[in-house]
């Protein structure tokens, strides 16, 4: 028994000995250090052939060309076009993670495609007299716009609303000496980047604004009035009302206004932005040419604004979110509806938006997935036809708005983009800027085919300017404010604008830094009583929405600055009064 | 850490570092295998029992480890520098030329109501070795010993023809809870064995003839001083369980200790009698 | 760590940011992370546990209105060129100067995460894989082949893009030029900066756009008295911004981080 | 019935001869909530290795947190450990050898267990050992990497002839001659170990004190090492008796028995005394030379370090007196280190004070920003890093109270059962 | 025994091995076709490294049998005729984390490819491809015979510090 177990003791420790003389136990520690190397979960990256491909961005009105870097046809890296004659080479945060839209978790992937249609006939076959059929287009002039609108020109009751404005209205930031914002986030997604930033030099930027918003910080001189008292310093300026009674207002000194007024006269020109009580100097707000279009296109319904529709009026709706600029709250919306069960169609790649009040969701592809053309940016002078060619090919089942419209209303349309370039081919005019080689020719040179190739393989058109454009004005709708007591709503809200929605590797941004208000969140002075970090609610007459609270000491007490995302907008527009309760 | 691996510079701090370290590794590795070796070495050359008997007196309290000459008060306080054994001794040689060991005047073998004959040896260890007639040393344990033991449950005796070494363990006795090994006063060869009854354990032919077998023994007027100083120890050893119990009166010891009083710890009392810590 | 060879002209790779012309957009955080392939923060990361080479921190004078003034600074590894702080506390040579090219690189897959050059670094430009990289399904398709993705429980910092270096030396040696001269190439930051803050370049190089700037009277460094004599260089011309490479002087002014 | 019979004298045979021990089952209800507290510190330990250091709440400001502060804590009250073998086997002082055995199941107990906590510490374990094949031999933390795991062989080597005394295991008479030999060489041993120990505790200051980017940790200092090496060097040095006094002091409070005299406490006492008095003078010394020279040339004012609350200058009161210069004296006046309260007291206060001095080098370093655009952070450690902690703590006693029930700890234990309680010999006191 | 364990039977647990898709023979090719490595492992303009050739190469010349042997009819029926990639592993193929200019060393230093590769070139059939089961890398990234060296981290620096271009890890390293 004792020598038997002696043995065992003996023969283990042998063999353990001995296995430290092979390859063995060596080879093990290796190799388990090797395998961390490609610890599970990590992804090896695709190898391949590395090309540049070109494309211009649709997130935002601005379009500004892009570059691609990819590894077969994969887009890995995204970046602006050197000596881009608009966007010069910039590509701000959101365009730059681009190529992850494809891959949001949140994306919506399929959708009631047959009873959507079936339901829009059925609605539009039941649209009475005083009622319409709409399509909410969030960003007019494009050339799916035009479908739009031909297509509620087919209709007997069609009608074509956008949010706002004229497009045609284009500003020439290198004519304007002094930039007078109210609340415009001039620096910070207002126009092309890249062309502010190669202006910014050549102007004197006034921000008027509530909050150090970035465009605040960042501008020559930033006046801090009370939220929702920008008007009365307009009118102050504008001469309507004394400077004392803008100083009541607004919170600023008499002097100081007068001081602003002063500098308005010496320095123009003045080019005024969100309001317009001021008008701005002569040449920098100027009408500018129409993107030229195909004749026959011209017989289309006229683009109103939701304020000229009726309440109650409107049977069925769609509403193409693929391409947005701007958000109208749902309320503004909601009221133009039909009483009894109105078709409300949404096409849209996230649920985050109309998509919570729409009785059908269509799925839509995304960019760099789709074609869609760019209508020319506010401060781009000059028409210009851009695409925003497909660098990648969307998943199956995905709806393209422009045509289920026009089949909904039993219009043929052909390949729109294509007869739009040939059109404008046709005219002759302008020049034709090529990405991959940063060089333009004369339009004449260049023949139908290679202008179509290249603007689909990464260029633009852009027009020949007016030598006398004629003027126009800015319009800025105010939001309506319902006024509300101050003892409920204690806070006023100023808003902020990101893009949603939004890449995940955003989080650098939103939480693995505070550079920026992430989308949902609000920022309140820390004296506000709630803790960093911490839900909240925020609360206004129209209703209530969940939110993160970060604090900052550099938002004023009785301000609550709010990130948009389309659940806040709903809400809130700029000065209506809030408040953020803990949960 | 090779000089081949990626990052190795012959330069002073690589070679003063890892000289350090290899150096240490070196040693601890030297250490080890000295003490093997040199532990293989003594089991081979049988100093196993030697080596643990000297383990066992360096781990006795100093009070227990003192010289013979100390109890016949030739000396203050000496400790033994040779674990009880006198053979290589040059001070007892010394000692024992200079004044030779008186004889006793009148053989008083009755000691504190115990017996210890004077024609036999007394090892430390209570166990006596008594030459016999015919060569062979006949081993016992002492009267105080048989009486710490009483009668043991189980007593191991090695067989005939087994190999005794003085100080080494002679056979192993276990009563109640306590278990000790007896110490063997003699080097030599087991002929027979006895047992508690036969009032011896072991005959023993010796290794070394007459008197130089002997030498480290007590003897004669050495026994008395020493057992009282033993009753001494053996009291300490049973007064934290049982107070200052026994024969602070000088009484006479009871034949069976162990069974007289249960509630000391005899394992501890037995290995301090019995010199095993 | 190295044996510079003779012949090598050696550059020393740096930046010029004007902290005057940066609005703090965020385009060089995002084109870093797209660059380097870093994954998007894991749901229980904040600011503290993130994973952001480039970091734009926003500052101000910590005055009050209207006296209120606001920078933003852009910070990622300083590249430190004397007595490199991580350098020499890294107990297994993750990190090193390559002499070549003046850049302090990290090697994750050396390092064991004892996060001891997190400690060392006064720039706090280091940062730790706290979580494992993941990134949302097919999302993985966009990564960068040019970088390799790291694991869970690594330091990584940045390299000023390497996966460009290498790219660049790769073109250089298929052109057939000799190895001996520094590559141009420009790390994403610089590339992206839609208002041209970022200036990328050769140092040594005297005649190079970050030499020059780097000169001028309004260009500082971080913590330049700690003589770590870091490569990325800002200016600006506001003096208060220029206080801000100073040690923190608490009380002095108020709280001023909110980047 | 039987077998728990059979199952207490199996258990006897091994409790040494002479030395009385509480009955098994009443081992076993003190053991079990220790064992416990070990499993739920398993646990934690295991959650941090698997789903990885999110577990924690360090980030990338507080890259080291409570577990390297309880480590350089640990190490630190290890150090008796060697300290202890340097002074008996090399300076001779016999009267220690009534606790080296406990030092080095102490020591043994500490390495082990802050070598555990830093397996789980680093953030790829698979890897450690690429400080070995690939050191970099001018950083710190490989000079600590290699002195602690050799030491941490020596302590092991060292325990050995501890566990083979055992009285059963020596029976066997492979062990009882391997003990008897290897015990001859064990100065070699102590040797070795001191050497190794002067160099980590040293370089695990060293750790901080070459930090030149955290102007409030960095120290100048001779040749390679900052002053702060031989600080630690000196406060382990002074600590580690003191751990050791407060340990058998413990002991012998739970076991309700006296295991050494109290001259050798005593003896303790004073050699961690006046070690802590040369400790507190040296760091006097450095604290001054770093707040008038070497913070302010990196263009820190030193008292910047202390005007972010809670870290006040109430820190360096604490540490160097209060927790400093008070134990010191404590420890040195011979009529207070006579009463057995102030004794251990002050040897409280002095293991306090290192503590204390570990924490502020660890936590307070990196909570302090260097950019003026920083702020100032703090950390609360996570109930799993808590918990792997406490299992450092569950398996230190439960080695320490196994190693006291079946090996010999105290050799004076035996000697002092039968002695009444009785005043030192003088001739102890004043020796050393 | 132990020994025995660790020396024999270790290394046939720690690989698995898998075949390639085609039993290709670079010796025909090279003598009958005359073909040069660069031929079909060429670069690309960018001077990156194509590294194995894909089938349209390959069709060029094998659109049709061109042989009567098995090999041949099967390459044909399973990959050319259906237009099917050939999932060739490569053995030399290196980490992830590494990054390996070929440019650099073929096209710059001049390079012979059988420093590295070996003599493949002349081999008449396709060694099974070994994995590591561990790290998941080849086997022949480790010395193999009929080759000067391997092709770890290892024989890298060993090349590298002879010709003094050891600089730091993100040299070669991605």
């Amino acid at each position: 028994m004792k020598t038997n177990r002696r043995e065992i003791l003996m023969f283990a420790g042998g063999s353990a000995v001995g296995v430290l003389f092979t390859p063995a136990p060596w080879r093990l520690i290796t190799d388990t250090a090797l395998w961390s190397e490609n610890w599970p979960g990590i992804p090896a990256p695709a190898r391949g052939e590395i090309r540049a491909r070109f494309t211009n961005c649709s997130l935002c009105p601005a379009g500004c060309a892009v570059r691609a870097r990819c590894v077969g046809d994969q887009p890995v890296q995204l970046s602006g076009v050197t000596g881009h004659p608009l966007s010069h080479g910039a590509l701000c945060p959101f365009g730059i993670v681009g190529h992850h839209l494809p891959h949001l978790p949140a994306r919506v992937k399929e959708g009631p495609l047959k009873e959507a249609a079936a339901a829009l006939a059925d609605g539009i076959a039941k649209c009475g007299p005083a009622e319409s059929v709409a399509v909410l287009d969030l960003r007019p002039s494009r050339t799916a716009s035009w479908t739009y609108r031909r297509a509620m020109a087919a209709l007997k009751n069609g009608r074509y609303v956008t949010p706002s404005g004229d497009t045609s209205v284009a500003v020439d930031l290198s004519k304007a000496r002094t930039v007078l914002s109210f609340g415009v986030p001039v620096l910070d997604g207002w126009g092309t980047p890249g062309n502010v930033n190669a202006a910014r030099t050549g102007f004197h930027l006034i921000q008027v604004d509530p909050v150090e918003s970035r465009t605040a910080s960042m501008a020559d001189r930033w006046l801090r009035v009370r939220p929702g008292s920008e008007d009365a310093l307009a009118q102050a300026l504008a001469g309507r009302i004394t400077h004392a009674a803008a100083a009541d207002t607004t919170g600023l000194t008499v002097p100081e206004i007068a001081a602003l007024a002063k500098e308005l006269e010496q320095n123009g020109p003045v080019l005024v932005l969100g309001s317009s009580r001021l008008a701005s100097g002569s040449g920098i707000v100027i009408a500018r040419r129409e993107t030229p279009v195909p004749e026959e296109w011209k017989k289309a319904a006229p683009a109103e604004n939701l304020a000229s529709l009726p309440d109650r009026s409107v049977r069925v709706l769609m509403i193409d979110e693929s391409a947005s600029a701007e958000y109208l709250s749902w309320n503004a919306i909601e009221k133009k509806l039909v009483g009894d069960n109105p078709v409300v169609v949404v096409f849209a790649c996230s649920r985050e938006g109309y998509a919570r009040h729409a009785n059908y969701v269509l799925p839509v592809g995304v960019y760099p997935e789709v074609a869609d053309d760019i209508p020319p940016a506010i401060d781009s002078v000059a028409a210009m036809f851009r695409i925003s060619a497909p660098l990648v090919s969307p998943p199956a089942g995905m709806v393209k708005p422009e045509e289920f419209v026009a089949a909904a209303a039993a219009l043929g349309i052909g390949d729109t983009l294509r007869e739009r370039a040939d059109t404008i081919h046709k005219t002759g005019r302008g020049k034709l800027f090529t990405y991959a080689d940063a060089k333009s020719q004369a339009l004449k040179d260049v023949s139908a085919d290679n202008f179509w190739k290249a603007l689909n393989a990464g260029g633009c058109w852009i027009d020949e300017l007016d030598s006398k454009p004629s003027p126009a004005r800015l319009t800025t709708v105010a939001p309506e404010v319902r006024p509300a007591e101050e003892s409920e709503l204690p806070l006023a809200v100023v808003l902020t604008h990101e893009l949603t929605p939004g890449s995940p590797l955003l989080s650098k941004l939103y939480r693995e830094s505070n550079l920026r208000l992430a989308p949902g969140r609000v920022a309140l002075n820390p004296s506000c009583g709630l803790d960093d970090g911490a839900p909240a609610v925020l609360e206004t007459l129209l209703g209530k929405c969940r939110v993160g609270v970060t604090l900052d000491a550099a938002i004023p007490p009785g301000v609550v600055q709010a990130s948009a995302s389309p659940a806040l907008l709903d809400l809130c527009a700029a000065g209506v009064r809030a408040k953020v309760v803990r949960v | 850490m090779l000089p081949w691996n990626y990052g190795f510079h012959w330069n002073l701090g690589h070679i003063i570092f890892l000289g350090a370290f290899y150096l240490v590794l070196s040693t601890l590795a030297v250490t080890l295998f000295a003490a093997a070796r040199r532990s293989r070495r003594a089991i081979l050359d049988h100093r196993v029992e030697q080596i643990g008997w000297h383990a066992d007196f360096h781990e006795l309290p100093p009070r227990d480890r003192v010289c013979r000459h100390v109890l016949t008060g030739e000396f203050k306080s000496r400790e033994c520098p040779h674990a009880f054994d006198c053979r290589e001794c040059e001070t007892h040689s010394r000692l024992i030329e200079r004044h030779p060991l008186k004889a006793v005047e009148e053989p008083e073998e009755d000691l504190v109501g115990m017996t210890f004959p004077l024609d036999r040896y007394y090892h430390r260890g209570h166990t006596w070795a008594r030459p016999e007639t015919d060569g062979t040393v006949t081993i016992g344990l002492d009267d105080l010993g048989s009486r710490l033991l009483g009668k043991p449950d189980a007593i191991e005796l090695p067989q005939a023809g087994a190999h005794l070494e003085a100080n080494g363990t002679a056979f192993r006795v276990r009563k109640g809870d306590a278990d000790v090994r007896v110490l063997s006063p003699v080097d030599g060869e087991v002929v027979a064995a006895g047992g508690p009854d036969s009032g011896w354990y072991l005959k023993v032919r010796p290794a070394a003839a007459g008197e130089a077998a002997f030498r480290h023994l007590l003897r004669g007027a050495e026994i008395k001083p020493w057992l009282l100083r033993e009753m001494d120890r053996l009291q300490k050893a049973l007064s934290p369980s049982t107070g200052a119990y026994t024969m602070a009166d000088g009484g006479v010891l009871v034949a069976d200790l162990t069974a007289s009083c249960p509630k000391a710890d005899w394992d501890a009392v037995c290995g301090e009698m019995f010199l095993e810590p | 760590m190295t044996s510079a060879n003779k012949s090598i002209r050696a550059a020393r790779y740096g930046m010029t940011i004007d902290v005057d012309r940066c609005n703090g957009c965020g385009a060089c955080m995002m084109a870093c992370a797209v660059e380097n392939n870093v994954p998007p923060a894991h749901e229980g990361a904040t600011d503290r546990k993130g994973l952001t080479w480039i970091r734009v921190f926003k500052v101000d004078n910590g005055e009050e209105y209207p006296d209120r003034r606001t920078a933003f600074v852009p910070v990622m590894c300083q590249h430190c060129g004397n007595e490199t702080p991580c350098v020499h506390v890294c107990p297994q040579q993750a990190v090193d100067v390559d002499p070549a090219t003046g850049v302090v690189g990290e090697m994750p897959q050396r390092c064991l995460g004892c996060r001891y050059c997190m400690a060392a670094c006064p720039y706090h430009a280091r940062y730790f894989n706290w979580w494992d990289p993941a990134w949302p399904a097919g999302m993985e398709k966009t990564l960068n082949p040019g970088v390799t993705p790291r694991m869970r429980g690594v330091v990584e910092k940045c390299n000023l893009c390497h996966g460009r270096w290498h790219a660049a030396k790769e073109a250089a040696a298929a052109a057939g030029k000799p190895d001996t001269e520094p590559v141009d190439y420009t790390p994403a930051c610089a590339e992206v900066c839609p208002t041209a803050a970022i200036h990328f370049g050769d140092l040594n190089d005297a005649t190079s756009v970050v030499a020059m700037e780097a000169g001028k009277a309004e260009s500082f460094r971080l913590l330049e008295r700690l003589n770590t004599q870091p490569k990325i260089y800002y200016r600006s011309k506001r003096d208060w911004v220029r206080e801000i490479a100073a040690a923190p002087q608490p009380g002095a002014r108020k709280e001023k981080a909110r980047g | 019935m039987v077998r728990q019979g059979t199952a207490r004298q199996f258990d006897k045979q091994f409790i040494a001869r002479g030395s009385s021990r509480c009955s098994a089952p009443k081992f076993l209800l003190w053991i079990a909530p220790w064992a416990a507290l070990l499993l739920f510190g398993l646990y934690s330990a295991a959650l941090c290795l698997i789903k990885g250091l999110n577990q924690t709440n360090m980030d990338n400001r507080f890259a080291f947190g409570l577990w390297i502060f309880l480590d350089l804590t640990v190490i630190a009250l290890g150090a008796g450990a060697f300290f202890t073998g340097f002074l008996l086997y090399i300076l001779k002082v016999d009267e220690l050898r009534s606790v080296i055995n406990s030092a080095v199941v102490i020591g043994l107990v500490c390495y082990s267990g802050a070598v555990c906590v830093l397996a789980v510490d680093v953030g790829q374990p698979l890897r450690a050992w690429f400080t070995f094949w690939y050191p970099n031999v001018h950083s710190m933390l490989t000079e600590v990497t290699f002195c602690i795991s050799c030491y941490l062989t020596v302590l092991a080597i060292e325990y050995l002839p501890i566990v083979l005394r055992n009285r059963k295991l020596r029976q066997v008479p492979a062990f009882l001659v391997f003990e008897f030999e290897l015990h001859k060489l064990i100065y070699v041993l102590a040797g070795v170990g001191t050497f190794l120990s002067f160099f980590h505790q040293g370089s695990l200051g060293g750790l901080y004190g070459v930090l030149r980017g955290r102007p409030f940790a960095f120290r100048e200092g001779l040749a390679v090492w900052p002053s702060t090496f031989f600080l630690f060097i000196i406060s382990a040095a002074a600590v580690g008796p003191s751990f050791m006094l407060l340990t058998t002091w413990l002991v012998e409070k739970i076991s309700r028995k006296r295991l050494v005299r109290p001259a050798v406490l005593q003896l303790l006492g004073r050699i961690s005394g006046s070690l802590l008095a040369v400790y507190v003078l040296a760091k006097s010394i450095d604290t001054l030379v770093w707040i008038n020279r070497t913070s302010p040339e990196t263009g820190f004012q030193a008292w910047q370090y202390y005007s972010w609350k809670p870290f006040g200058s109430w820190i360096l009161v604490a540490e160097i007196g209060l927790c400093g210069l008070l134990p010191a004296l404590m420890l040195l006046a011979p009529k207070l280190r006579r009463k057995t309260g102030w004794l251990v007291t002050g040897a409280f206060l002095a293991c306090l004070g290192v503590a204390l001095n570990r924490f502020v080098l660890t936590v307070q370093t990196l909570a302090l920003p260097t950019l003026s655009f920083d702020r100032f952070m703090s950390y609360t450690p996570s109930w799993q890093e808590t918990g792997t902690f406490l299992a450092v703590v569950a398996y230190g006693v439960l080695v320490y109270s196994f190693s006291f029930r079946y090996f010999q700890l105290f050799p004076q234990e035996r000697e002092l059962k039968g002695e009444m309680p009785k005043v030192e010999e003088p001739e102890l006191v004043g020796r050393y | 025994m132990a020994l025995g364990a660790g020396w024999l039977a270790f290394p046939r647990v720690l690989y698995r091995s898998r075949p390639q898709p085609v039993n290709f023979s670079h010796k025909i090719h090279a003598d009958k076709a005359g073909a040069k490595c660069e031929d079909c492992h060429s670069f690309r303009d960018d001077g990156s490294f194509a590294g194995m050739p894909t089938l349209d190469k390959c069709s060029s010349c094998h659109a049709a049998p061109m042989g009567t042997t098995a090999t041949e009819k099967s390459f044909i029926d399973d990959y050319v005729t259906p237009n099917r990639e050939p999932q060739w592993a490569a053995y030399a193929r290196q980490p992830e984390n590494v990054s390996f200019s070929h440019a650099a060393h073929v096209k710059r230093a001049r390079m012979a490819c059988k420093t590295c590769h070996g003599n493949t070139g002349a081999s008449d059939s396709l060694r099974p491809y070994q994995i590591d089961r561990i790290s998941g890398y080849s086997r022949d990234i480790w010395k193999i015979p009929g080759r000067p060296h391997g092709m770890k981290m290892a024989d890298c620096v060993s090349c590298h510090r002879q010709k003094g271009l050891e600089h730091s890890c993100l040299d070669c390293h991605k």
